[in-house]
C-alpha cells in the first residue's frame, strides 16, 4: 500500500526526521488559510500517488497567501496519469544549496533491507541508476542486527555531507530506519533529502510503500489508506477478501489461485482478446465469495463475457458447479459465461453448468477461445 | 529417487488440530505420507485424526518422542515466523510452511535464521511438494501425480496443478513436484531446487513455473545454462500483468522500474537455451520435443 | 555488581512482571508503619546481597503491624555473613499454591542468555542442579533473536503452568528477559516464582546482576548501588579507577594487570604469606592512581608489608620508580616496601628504589619470599 | 612459521589517531608491523605517524585503498562493538580488539555476527598477539620476545609479558604469543589457538596461560588430550581468589556456585597430562623437562 507524501512524512517526523511539514488543503481557500499561517513563501504540492506530478504541474511555488490560493486553484482538480488531485500539500518552501537521494528498499535479491544512497537528490533514483549507476550506493543490513553506526557514517561519508551536519544525518538515518521496520514498510525514500542554504538538513519529499500482509498489525497506517485514489471495484474486492485488479479488457476473469489467475489472463490475450481484471478468490471458493466476485466484475461496463476458471484440486468441482450457478442466478446483468472446473468430480459439474446456460470447457486454451468469442 | 521428501519422511504438522491443517493432514495420510505427530500447544497428550496422529504442546516434545524429520506449518501467518523458528530451534531439518500473508520483514529474520541453523525451508505460500507415490507433504491434490521421470518447480498453487494435470493427462509421470511459493521472501529458491533435481538420478527432465516479480528465474536460468543438462521446459505466468500492481501473491509484482517482467524472465530462459511455452498445455509438447517420456 | 532484592523487584515491575512490591524499612517504627499502609500479614525480609539469609533467620512472617515492628527490630541490626543489616523490605505475604525457579544468565559456555527454569522453586539451583539435574531445563536463547514466543511456550509447558495463567507466565517471562537485557544484566532470577492459593502468578523473590563493564550507560542502575554492603576502602578505589579487592591477609599487593595481580597473590600464598589485597594499577602506572593505591592498602591496619609488582612493557621502568618514591613520600605510614620493575629502563630504575629505602628484587618469586620475609 | 599474523599481514588500525591508538601504532612500526591504513571517521584523507600511514574515514574505504587483511581495534568500549562490526562486514578476516570493558550483551551480538561472517576476533580486552620478528598487533612490548619453538596463549596481558620474558630469558623463543583476553566472552578461545599451533609445523611446544573464572581451561584440557601431542607446560592464576568477586578481568571470577577455580582448571590439565606451573618462573624449566629448548 502506497503512502501519500503527507503521511508518509507523518511517519518520519514521529521517528525524529527534521522536515517541514506543512498543512494539507482540499480547497484554494484552505491552501491560503494553510499558507497564512506557514507564513513566508510555501510550495504547494498535489497529494498523488503516481509519479512525474513535478512534469505534470502538479508542484508549484507560492510567495504569498494570495499566490497559493491560486496554484492550489491550478491543481486541485487538476489530473495526473488518470488521478485527479483531490488534496494539496502547503509545505514552507526551502532554500536548497544540496540535494541527496536517500532511500530503504526490501531487498529481494539480497534478502535484506538495503540502502539507497546517492548525491544526485531530487531525481527518480531509477534515472540516477541508467545514467550515473557510479553516484549510487547500495548497502544491505543485517537482517537480525539492522541498521548500524558505522553504515549511518559510511553512508554519511559517501553522500559527503558536510562534518557539521552528520549528527544530524544520523538521526535522519535512524528514524527513516525506525520508520521503515516499524512500518513493516518495503519502501521508504527521502528524495530530496537537502542541505537549506541556512545550513539545515531537511526532507523535503518523503514517499512509504507498506508491506500488504503486514498490515493486519497496522491498523493505524491501514487508516492512512486513500481510497480517493483506489478503483471502487478494487476496494469493494478487498472488503470481501477477493484479490482484484482492474484493467481495460472485455472478458472477466475469475480464477482460483494467483499464478492461474496471471496464466488465465495471458491466454485470453494469446486466444486475442483482452482480459478486463486479475481476480484471485482464493481457495475453497465460497458462494458468497463467488458471488461477490461475480458482482465486482460485471460493475465493469466494458465486460463482454466471463470466463471462470477453477481448479478444484481437493475441492469438489460439483460443489463449485452450484456456487457458481447459484451466485449466477442472483447478477443484476447477463454476459455469456465460459467455465471450465478441474479437479474431484469434475466430470459431475459439466452437467450442472451446461444446464444452466453456461459455456464449458475441458482445457484453458478451449476456454480463453471460447471466452473471446462470446465477447465479440 | 525423490528430493526433499521421501518414503523416509516422518512429518510433524504445526497446526494438526486447526480446520486447515487437520484437513490437509487427513489428505496427507490417505496419500500415504508418513505423519508421526502432530503440534498444538495446549493439546498435548491428545490426538488427532481419529487418534492416528499423537499430538504434542511444542515442537521440542514431537522430535523428541517421534523423532521426526520434517514440519508441515498450518498456523496462522501471525504465528508462522514463530513456528518456523520452533521447527528449526528443535533441528527439524526440513520445514514446508503453507501459511499465506507471513509479513516480508519477519520473513527476513526467519530466513536468515533458519539459513544459520542449516534448516531448508520451502515456502512460505507455497502449497508444499510431493514425491509421487511416497510423500506428499502440503495441500496439492495428491491423484492428479503420477510417477515418472520429470521434476517440477514452481512459484503458484494451481497452476502448478494445473501444469502437472496436463503431463499425467500426456502421460508424462514426476519425480517430486515443489512448490517455492509466491512470496517476495522464500526460503527455498528456484536454484536450490534445480541443483537438487540435476544432482537426482530418476529426475530426466525439469519442469519450470514462474511468473513476474523479481529476479529469480533470471538467476535459474544463468544457473541452468552453467550447470544443467537434464531437458528442461519452462511457463512464466503474468505477460499481461500492469507493473507497480501486485498480483495476488506478494511477490508477484513487476517493479515501477519496470524490472520483473514476464519477457524478462523469458528471455532469460530461452538464452539459456530452455523453450518456453505459451501455454501450460503446451509443456508436455516441448517435453516430448526434447526426447522425454 | 550486585542488586538489592527490592531494586531487582523495582526493575521488573517496571517491566511488567506481577509482585507484591512492599517498602523498605530501616527502623522498626517504619516497618510498623509500612505493614500498616499495606494492611494484613506481611512479611518481613533483610535486604543484604549475600545468600542465605533465610537460615540465618533474616525473614519472618508478621501478621499484625505490631509483630512487623518487633520482627524488624529482631532483623534490623542482625549480622549476616559479616554483613549488618540496615534495611528491611516490609511485603504483604501470598498464600502459595506451587513454587518455581526462572532465571536468566549469561552463560558463558553457551555464549548465549540462557534460560534456567525448575518446578523446585524456593531453593536455590545451584541445589537443585546436584539433587535433582533432570528437573532443570537450561534453554539457551539466541543471541540476536532473543526471547521468543515458542520458548516462552515450552518453558511454560515444561514448569507446568496451569493452561489458565500461561498469559500471566508468557508476561513474567517477557518482563523477566526485558529487565536482563535493558539493564545489561549476567544474572536475573525469580525464586520463587509462585501461584498463590488465589490463582495469581507472582514473583515473591528476585536478584538481579548487572554487568560491571555496562554500568556507564546506566546511570539509574549505577545509582542503585548499595554501598553500606561494601568494604569503604573497595569505594574508595573504585572511585580512583582502580580494581581493588579487599583480603584478610598481612602483604599489601600493588600490581599491573589483573593476571599478573593474582599471580603475585598466589605467590605471596606460595612463598608462606597471606595476600591484603588483590589490586591491579592498570596502564601506565600514573603517579596519582600509584598515591591512592599506597594510601588504599594502607589504610587496612593489618598491612604490614607491601609488594610492587610493575611488568612495565612499554612503560619505562625509572619513571615507574620515581612515582613509586615520589607516591611513598607522602603516606601517612611506613611498612616495608618490596619493589619489582620490569621492563624498558629497569636496570635505571634500582638505584632509584634503593636510594629511596625499598627493597628490590629482581624475581617476582624472589620479590614475594623478601615481602613475607619483611612482613614477618 | 607462525599462527594468525605473519610479515605479510596487513594492518589496519581502528582508532589510529586516538592517543592509545597512535602510541602502539608507533611501538608496531617500530617492530616492523606492516601497518597500512589507520582508520578516524572525519579524518579521512589525513595521515597518522609522520605521514606514514593513510587514515580513512570507513574500514570499507581502507580495505578498498589498501587491500588491508587485519585490524587492531583501540576505540573506546562504547564505540568498539561498533567498531568490530565494519570490519567484519568489511570482510577484513582477522580483528584484534584490545579495548577494555566491552559490555557483555553486546559481545554477545558482535560474537556472534563475525562468526557468521567468518571473521576471526581476538579479544576483546586483550594485549593481543606478536608472531616474533615478523608482525606485532596490540600492546606487547615488543623487545621481551626472541624466536624460537614455543607458542604461548593466556587470557592475560602482563602476566603473559612475565612468562614471554622468563622464556626468553631461558633461552627458550616463541613463534606467536596470543594473548585471548580476559572477558567472559571472547572471539577466539584457547582451543582455537591450540589447534593453530597443534597445525603450525614451527610450533614445536605449547604454553598456556590461564585463571580462573568459566570452563574454557578445562575445555581446553580434554580438547589436548584428544588432539595435541606437541608438549605443553600451563600456569592458572587465581588460587588465592576469593569467590564470587570479579578479579580485575571481567571474566576472571569463581562462581558463587563454586566453578571456575585455579584447582579445577589445575587438575583438568593435569589429567590431560599437562604439567602446570606453581610460579610463571617455573615454566621454562618444565619445557626443558620435556626436551624443548
Amino acid at each position: 500500500m502506497k503512502l501519500q507524501e503527507y503521511r508518509s512524512k507523518e511517519i518520519l517526523a514521529r521517528h525524529g526526521v527534521p522536515l517541514l511539514a506543512g498543512e494539507t488543503a482540499t480547497t484554494p481557500a484552505e491552501a491560503r488559510a494553510a499558507a497564512e499561517r506557514i507564513g513566508g513563501a510555501v510550495v504547494v504540492k498535489a497529494q498523488v500517488l503516481v509519479g512525474g506530478r513535478g512534469k505534470a504541474g502538479g508542484v508549484k511555488l507560492a510567495a504569498t497567501p494570495a499566490e497559493a490560493e491560486a496554484r492550489a486553484g491550478d491543481i486541485l482538480g487538476m489530473d495526473i496519469k488518470g488521478i485527479t488531485v483531490q488534496t494539496v500539500l502547503v509545505a514552507p518552501a526551502a532554500d536548497i544549496a544540496k540535494e541527496f537521494y536517500l532511500g530503504l528498499i526490501l531487498d529481494r535479491a539480497a534478502r535484506a533491507i538495503t540502502v539507497i544512497a546517492s548525491a544526485e537528490g531530487g531525481v527518480e533514483i531509477e534515472e540516477t541508476a541508467k545514467t550515473n549507476p557510479g553516484a549510487i550506493l547500495r548497502l544491505p543490513l543485517h537482517p537480525l542486527l539492522g541498521l548500524q553506526e558505522f553504515e549511518t557514517r559510511r553512508i554519511g561519508f559517501f553522500l559527503g555531507i558536510p562534518a557539521d551536519l552528520r549528527r544530524d544525518f544520523a538521526t535522519v538515518m535512524r528514524g527513516l530506519y525506525a520508520a521503515f521496520v516499524e512500518s513493516d514498510a518495503d519502501l521508504a525514500e527521502i528524495n530530496p533529502l537537502v542541505v537549506t542554504d541556512d545550513g539545515r538538513l531537511l526532507a523535503l519529499d518523503a514517499k512509504i510503500t507498506l508491506d500488504d500482509s503486514a498490515l493486519p498489525r497496522h491498523p493505524d497506517l491501514e487508516a492512512m489508506r486513500d481510497l480517493n485514489e483506489e478503483e471502487p471495484s478494487e476496494i469493494a474486492a478487498r472488503e470481501a477478501g477477493i484479490s482484484f485488479i482492474k484493467l481495460d479488457g472485455s472478458i472477466g476473469c475469475m480464477v482460483n489461485g494467483a499464478g492461474l489467475a496471471m496464466t488465465t489472463m495471458d491466454l485470453v490475450k494469446l486466444a486475442g482478446g483482452e482480459p478486463a481484471n486479475f481476480l484471485d478468490i482464493g481457495g475453497g471458493a465460497k458462494a458468497d465469495r463467488v458471488a461477490a466476485a461475480f458482482r465486482i466484475i460485471l460493475d465493469d461496463p466494458n465486460v463482454k463475457a466471463i470466463l471462470v476458471n477453477i481448479f478444484g484440486g481437493i475441492t469438489r468441482g460439483d460443489e463449485v458447479a452450484h456456487g457458481i450457478v447459484e451466485a449466477r442466478s442472483q447478477l443484476h446483468r447477463e454476459v455469456p459465461m465460459v467455465v471450465r472446473i478441474v479437479g474431484t468430480n469434475s466430470d459431475e459439474a459439466k452437467p450442472i453448468l451446461a444446464r444452466a446456460n453456461l459455456i464449458t470447457a475441458d482445457s484453458l486454451d478451449d476456454a480463453a477461445a471460447k471466452a473471446v468469442e462470446a465477447a465479440r | 529417487m525423490s528430493i526433499f521428501v521421501n518414503a523416509d519422511t516422518r512429518l510433524l504438522v504445526q497446526g494438526i488440530t486447526g480446520r486447515e491443517g487437520e484437513f490437509h493432514s487427513a489428505a496427507m495420510l490417505e496419500y500415504g505420507t508418513n505423519i508421526v505427530a502432530g503440534v498444538t500447544p495446549g493439546k498435548g497428550g491428545q490426538t488427532a485424526l481419529d487418534g492416528r496422529v499423537p499430538v504434542y504442546d511444542t515442537v521440542a516434545d514431537a522430535v523428541g518422542q517421534t523423532g521426526a524429520n520434517a514440519s508441515c506449518i498450518f498456523v496462522p501467518a501471525a504465528f508462522a515466523p514463530d513456528a518456523m523458528l520452533e521447527a528449526s530451534a528443535a533441528r527439524v531439518p526440513l520445514v514446508i510452511c503453507i501459511t499465506e500473508g507471513v509479513p516480508v520483514l519477519d520473513m527476513l529474520r526467519v530466513h536468515h535464521v533458519l539459513k544459520a541453523n542449516g534448516t531448508r525451508l520451502i515456502g512460505p505460500n507455497c502449497p508444499g511438494l510431493t514425491s509421487v507415490g511416497e510423500a506428499k507433504v502440503g495441500i496439492s491434490p495428491g491423484d492428479i501425480h503420477r510417477r515418472g521421470p520429470v521434476g517440477l518447480v514452481s512459484r503458484s498453487g494451481t497452476l502448478t496443478y494445473e501444469v502437472v494435470q496436463a503431463m499425467t493427462d500426456a502421460g508424462l509421470g514426476q519425480t517430486t513436484c515443489v512448490g517455492i511459493g509466491g512470496d517476495p521472501i522464500v526460503g527455498t529458491s528456484f536454484i536450490d531446487v534445480l541443483a537438487a533435481f540435476n544432482a537426482d538420478p530418476e529426475t530426466e527432465a525439469i519442469v519450470m513455473i514462474g511468473e513476474i516479480g523479481g529476479e529469480e528465474e533470471e538467476k535459474a536460468a544463468a544457473f541452468c545454462a552453467r550447470e544443467v543438462r537434464k531437458p528442461m521446459a519452462a511457463f512464466i505466468a503474468g505477460r499481461t500483468a500492469p507493473p507497480g500492481r501486485r498480483m495476488g501473491h506478494a511477490g508477484a509484482i513487476i517493479s515501477s522500474g519496470g524490472g520483473g517482467t514476464a519477457e524478462s524472465k523469458r528471455s532469460a530462459l530461452e538464452a539459456a537455451g530452455i523453450h518456453v511455452a505459451d501455454s501450460p498445455s503446451h509443456i508436455p509438447r516441448l517435453l516430448h520435443d526434447a526426447g522425454v517420456g
